[in-house]
């Protein structure tokens, strides 16, 4: 029973009782959830949540809806991952919806096809500039800059003036909202090139997503990079005091969540077809719910992408089963907020119960 | 059959009308069920609520586009999954090449903020007026509507269809609100600039404009005030001899007239693709017509 | 002289009002050993972070291994090989016990930069070993510092700062929190610095310590250095008295 | 020069450099923008910002200005003096926004007269009910119930289920939103009686805004509740460990935050005569940039009402300025974004260098 | 008997994996004076935690004051009357000394319940009283903790514990970060409570400061008491025998 593999100088450390991963948790919540869709599903409708029930299709599962599930939260599910390395390392980040409004429009204006039906795009903006059927590298390469420039500016200004990371990129948002609107004065941009409408089509937001989470994953667990995030959100003055430059990786920190944020946009942008100012309004905020409901901990220090991931997936369940169910939208709305906040409650209480905290 | 109906905010006094047209429409029709879901004016999130239409295997969809420049990709959803399809309200991007089961109930807005304008140009002419101040408050501006009203002002006074002379002192947004629309008023009226109208796009920053100039004492009579959208305050406003200018839009109407093509669709029936609602201007001289409808 | 280490002149610190550190004169040869003492307030800490660069210093000059210096941060002062251990222990209370210890020095694999993958196991075997020196028991030491005893704590932070070479180490209370094996354990540690001739500032309240570890003893009152006494010269009822303010040298001090 | 006044054991203490209170950065700011407006006024327009240029009028400040400036922040800044105590406390309140939407639209429903211009009212929600025409205290009261309600939920779950603020009031916020579109489908809720219409008139929204400020201003300074609420945004454990029952006192703070949120709703329902499930929408956000800019640190602790205030006013001259400068509302939202990260860097700036930071 | 104040049947505590108390039986008399001993991750916090209800405990019993006790919190056990002074000294960084000296028991002027008015006078008076029993120097007591030096917070937090009246005070190694006089003076302060008759539980590594304060001693070890001994019939000596392990009493332990 008694093994000290684990520690220095001979104490009594029982193995067995190793803590469970917190992500745990989540998946439990999420288990719990998608459980009272399926069972009020057959109660009420007499129809299954997860399972085919249709008789022109034979697949054992609903793949459409296993597809929307998770489709549907992929975009604000790239973003989290963004705001997940970002909450960390002890920081927030606000300004993330509305620069994937503002990225979404300068990416957009650069892939515009030049005929729509044989006329002249209506919607280019760069077409008396020529700039028109440019090669889906340049939208992209745009795109990334933008993201990378805002989150270089959040991260400047949070590392080198410290002003609160809140306000900082409260700032950022309200003045990405203002270039959103400014760029083609709150028109909407339409039309893009095959090749840049091909970066969202079908389930590719799905594998970007799921790609990016991998990634990070394995960044936060197993580089210096990681390493850095935690020990900076954790105690950001030890951080210090241990050598490590914690201004220069803030900045880092927020550059990589512009660029998420920019990647979200072109997948977004492309998967509408169109591009709008008003696009990722209060992202921020599901990204943010995501995170938490995930186990990250707004105070940093503590959570990772996998817990990140199931958030999201709870976002999505929630999402399709109400319209499954055909809830009224009013209550969907009361009815969301109240399992955001079961979720992170079904959490605390698993966590406190085992004695980890208080 | 169940019909999918995506509008793009719930809290939005026109759509809202539309809205209760067609559940009540549903309502005297046997067997139709709606299901109502709210895009709170994200263009992402309606198109994966039809995603989820689709998923959920509705008989119909409806939308109600947040950006009719945003519909081609709703279009191709639908069409993969062979669920008709039918847009109300705004004209979709695509309306020429909308595939068979398809179909859109829609106005055109530049015909509203048209037929704003050029009602302001004739009351001030009426004033006698040749050369006249004005004011121009937008809505939200990321949104369709408030770009194209704003954008018909600029073309009445282009086109010189107007008989006066209007020069715009300052253009601001007021985000469709009351309240953001009495605080830019205010703003406006500390600068003491003299002005003869004011033009809205919608009633609801109309009112709060209203309020503002009656708050600061100025004669209602001496300005011309005008919205869209022939709310019922701004009919009562109108009664009280404050607003000037309205323009109605048959709500309910295209909410029924949508329901009814969407279930003609789903039985395979054929309808008219393209369906235009006209605007039509209220005025104090005809707006007993309208006092019951919106 | 190259063999003073460090050196201030007139090391001045105010918070607002509070005149913390107040004309410091101070000089360290290369390889001795000096502890601080004085009241609690008296400024010791003070001292030591206006020379690690934790803050930035009223006024005064400080020289380092031969150049005038000013950090403008600790990252710098341990470039240039100061090793402290702080009063607050610096220690990131969610990591666990070897990502503590190589803060800021992680073991690297490959290296790519930022993005450079962890040597973990490396790490963990180094940490095991460091720990040993101070006698202290973890039970787990993938558990968090924040779920560390006082006394565990410390001892992370004491063997982090031995681990890696350095010119000169700091410690501010290094064995405040200990128990009687540990800081025998630590004292040693110290010891063994001795004997591989690195210069050490201790910081401590206990006079019996200060007596076996140290050749030198200074005396902090109310910001200022008011003694400076080879330990020969001394004994317990002396620092004392200078401590309380009963005595006092003809430094600095003559001046209160 | 060295007094010891303040301390025990006859320490050297330089009284004379005690330091300045933190609201005077925030002051300093508040001057700034405002000459930056006289300025840029005077040289782009001729015309002047504060004073009065009119013939007609005579004063010698511009009086219209002067009211517009304050009167356009009262609303949010009664959310704001709610937002700083619960900031202050250690937590935030993300749900005062949409809990304003809610009540407005509920108490304004029972605040509906009869007769419109001698017809039925068209939008009375309880025409058949009979209930119009009711006593002013019958809205006021509802309202001031619904906002309680709020604030007990989200501080009964913050202080009970010890979940983070952020979620428990992003729920809220989810919820109350959908509430308010729930109540009359989405339907706004128009004339209300001639006392109802009178809470809101002219500059009362002043009145109640400042007599609010004040009353705070000494709870937060001179009682028990205050000196509680920075001791457990100082240090939640440390109050707890002290004998202090912090899960009543959090329950307390989220419960006056909801009254004052409420107080906001029935101001801004009755200036705007109408209610709209779309009300408040991002007021908190705003709010908690007030507060912020105004000096509140929001790891808790520290703040005033008084930089609350000033905060507020800053944000009420940013709007005017522009408006006056002319400024493309494109322009606006982007500076505005500039402004408040700018008002805090100042703060940070000038208190780092007195030394209290860092 | 009734003159037990204090006393615990079994208690244990699991941290996960970490065995941090386990099966500890514990008397107290009335006005009697204790040491817990132990090496640092001996468990001796934890059994202060369990007692005065900061943490739950995994298993066992506690008596209080006559009665079975079960303390849901820290606030409950100081109404019982359990005054703690603990290792993280539970001090509030961003108030003044005053306001932390009456953390929780603030004096007022008029009673409104919760807004009820302060009287900051009376505090402020009875905030340099209190310290001056302790020695400490403190130049502002206007300033925040934040700003105190180590033992400028500790004499806070003593000095805190000290001021209210209660049945039992406990202190979890309140000398560790004092200078030499301010350690003089607490260790006076624990003298007048045993003249005053009341009960204390010191926890302290200090073996002198123990010997000479208190007429027990306790000795934890991996989380169990291995010793219960008597002032007069023991020895430093001795008594670091059983903290390190290399004797053991015939208590619980045995089974080890
Ligand atoms: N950031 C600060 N702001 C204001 N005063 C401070 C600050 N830091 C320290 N002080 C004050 O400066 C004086 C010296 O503090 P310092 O921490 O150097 O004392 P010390 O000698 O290390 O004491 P101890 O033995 O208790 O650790 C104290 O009176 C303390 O209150
Ligand atoms: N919350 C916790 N989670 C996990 N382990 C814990 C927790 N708190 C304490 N421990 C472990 O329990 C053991 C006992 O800790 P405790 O703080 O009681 O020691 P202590 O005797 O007070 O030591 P010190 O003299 O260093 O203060 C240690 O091994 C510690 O790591
Ligand atoms: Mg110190
Ligand atoms: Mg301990």
């Amino acid at each position: 029973m008694a093994q000290t593999t684990f520690g220095v100088g001979g104490l009594t450390y029982d193995h067995s009782k190793r803590q469970l991963p917190q992500e745990l948790n989540v998946l439990i919540a999420l288990v719990l959830i998608v459980a009272a869709f399926e069972l009020l599903g057959r109660a009420l409708l007499g129809d299954s949540f997860l399972l085919n029930t249709r008789d022109n299709v034979d697949t054992f599962f609903n793949q459409a809806r296993l597809q929307i599930i998770i489709l549907q939260v992929s975009i604000v599910g790239i973003i989290a991952i963004g705001i997940t390395q970002v909450i960390i390392s002890g920081g927030i980040d606000l300004s993330a919806g509305s620069v994937v409004g503002a990225t979404a429009m300068i990416a957009m204006s650069f892939a515009q096809v030049a005929t729509v039906n044989g006329n002249p795009n209506p919607k280019a903006v760069f077409l008396e500039q020529g700039w028109v059927d440019l090669p889906v590298l340049v939208p992209v390469l745009v795109g990334l800059a933008c993201g990378l420039l805002a989150g270089l500016i959040n991260g400047s200004l949070i590392a080198y003036t410290k002003i609160p990371p809140f306000i900082a990129t409260l700032g950022m948002m309200v003045t990405a909202r203002g270039v959103a609107k400014w760029w083609t004065k709150g028109e909407p941009i339409s039309f893009p090139t095959e090749p840049f409408a091909g970066i969202g089509k079908g389930l590719m937001p799905v594998v970007i997503f799921l790609a990016l989470a991998i990634l990070f994953h394995l960044m936060l667990k197993f580089t210096l990079y990681g390493k850095r995030c935690y020990a900076i959100g954790s105690n950001e003055e030890a951080a210090r005091m241990s050598g490590i430059n914690v201004e220069r990786h803030k900045v880092l920190v927020y550059a990589i969540a512009g660029l998420l944020a920019a990647v979200a946009a072109l997948v977004l942008s492309s998967k509408n077809l169109t591009a709008q100012a008003g696009m990722g309004v209060m992202y921020e905020l599901d990204a943010i719910a995501m995170a938490v409901i995930g186990g990250v901990s707004l105070s940093g220090g503590r959570g990772s992408i996998v817990g990140t991931v199931l958030g999201a997936l709870i976002f999505g369940v929630i999402i399709s089963g109400f319209t499954f169910l055909k809830l009224d939208a009013y209550y969907q709305e009361m009815v969301k907020g109240a399992i955001i906040v079961g979720a992170v409650v079904l959490d605390v209480w698993r966590q406190r119960r085992r004695g980890t905290r208080g | 059959e169940t019909v999918g109906v995506s509008m793009a905010l719930f809290d939005d006094n026109f759509l809202t009308v539309l809205r209760n047209g067609m559940e009540e429409y549903a309502g005297t029709l046997d067997g139709v069920e709606l299901q109502v879901e709210d895009a709170q004016n994200d263009v992402a999130r309606q198109l994966d609520q039809i995603n989820n239409f689709i998923a959920s295997g509705v008989d119909a969809i409806i939308v109600n586009p947040v950006d009719t420049s945003a519909t081609q990709a709703m279009s191709d959803a639908a069409a993969a999954a062979g669920v008709p399809l039918v847009y109300v309200n705004r004209e979709p991007i695509n309306v020429d090449t909308l595939p068979d089961n398809q179909a859109f109930v829609a106005s055109n807005e530049v015909e509203s903020g048209t037929l704003e304008t050029l009602e302001v140009c004739r009351l001030l002419a009426e004033a006698g007026t040749t050369d006249a101040q004005v004011y121009v408050m937008q809505g939200e501006l990321s949104n369709q509507a408030a770009v194209q009203r704003t954008q018909d002002i600029h073309d009445v006074i282009a086109s010189g269809d107007c008989g006066v002379t209007l020069n715009i002192i300052d253009q601001q947004t007021a985000n469709w609100s009351r309240d953001q629309a009495q605080n830019l008023m205010t703003n406006w009226l500390s600068t003491g600039a003299p002005f003869d109208a004011l033009i809205s796009n919608n009633d609801e920053m109309a009112i709060g404009a209203i309020q503002a100039m009656k708050a600061s004492g100025i004669a209602m009579d001496q300005v011309i005030v005008a919205g869209i959208d022939a709310t019922q305050d701004a009919l009562a406003a109108m009664q009280a001899g404050e607003l000037d200018v309205t323009v109605f839009q048959d709500a309910a109407g295209q909410g029924q007239g949508s329901l009814d093509a969407a279930l003609k669709l789903a039985r395979g029936e054929a309808v008219d693709q393209k369906v235009y609602i006209p605007f039509q201007l209220v005025t104090p001289a005809n707006i007993d017509q309208f006092l019951a409808k919106n | 002289m190259s063999d003073i280490i460090l050196r201030t002149e007139g090391l001045t610190k105010h918070y607002g009002g509070v005149h913390a550190l107040v004309d410091a004169d101070f000089e360290l040869r290369q390889g001795e050993h000096v502890a601080i003492m004085g009241d609690n307030g008296a400024g010791k800490s003070t001292f030591v972070r206006q020379i690690t660069g934790v803050e930035r210093r009223t006024s005064g000059k400080v020289w380092f291994d031969g150049r005038e210096v000013d950090f403008p941060g600790p990252l710098h002062a341990r470039e240039a090989g100061i090793e402290a251990v702080f009063q607050n222990l610096a220690l990131a209370d969610d990591l666990d016990v070897p990502s503590n210890l190589f803060l800021g020095r992680e073991k690297i694999l490959f290296n790519l930069g930022p993005f450079s993958i962890l040597d973990r196991k490396a790490m963990r075997q180094a940490t095991e070993a460091a720990l040993k020196r101070t006698a202290v028991k973890i039970p787990n030491l993938g558990n968090t510092i924040r779920h560390m005893s006082g006394g565990q704590r410390q001892c992370v932070a004491i063997a982090r700062a031995a681990t890696f070479a350095s010119k000169l180490i700091i410690m501010d209370e290094p064995t405040a929190a200990l128990g009687v094996q540990e800081t025998a354990q630590v004292e040693n540690i110290v010891r063994t610095l001795k004997d591989n001739g690195e210069s050490l500032i201790l910081i401590s309240h206990n006079m019996r310590q200060v007596f076996d570890l140290v050749d030198r003893i200074i005396v902090f009152r109310r910001g200022r250095i008011v003694a400076n006494l080879r330990k020969e010269e001394t004994d317990g009822q002396d620092v004392v008295a200078y401590i309380t303010g009963a005595k006092s040298q003809n430094l600095a001090a003559a001046a209160l």
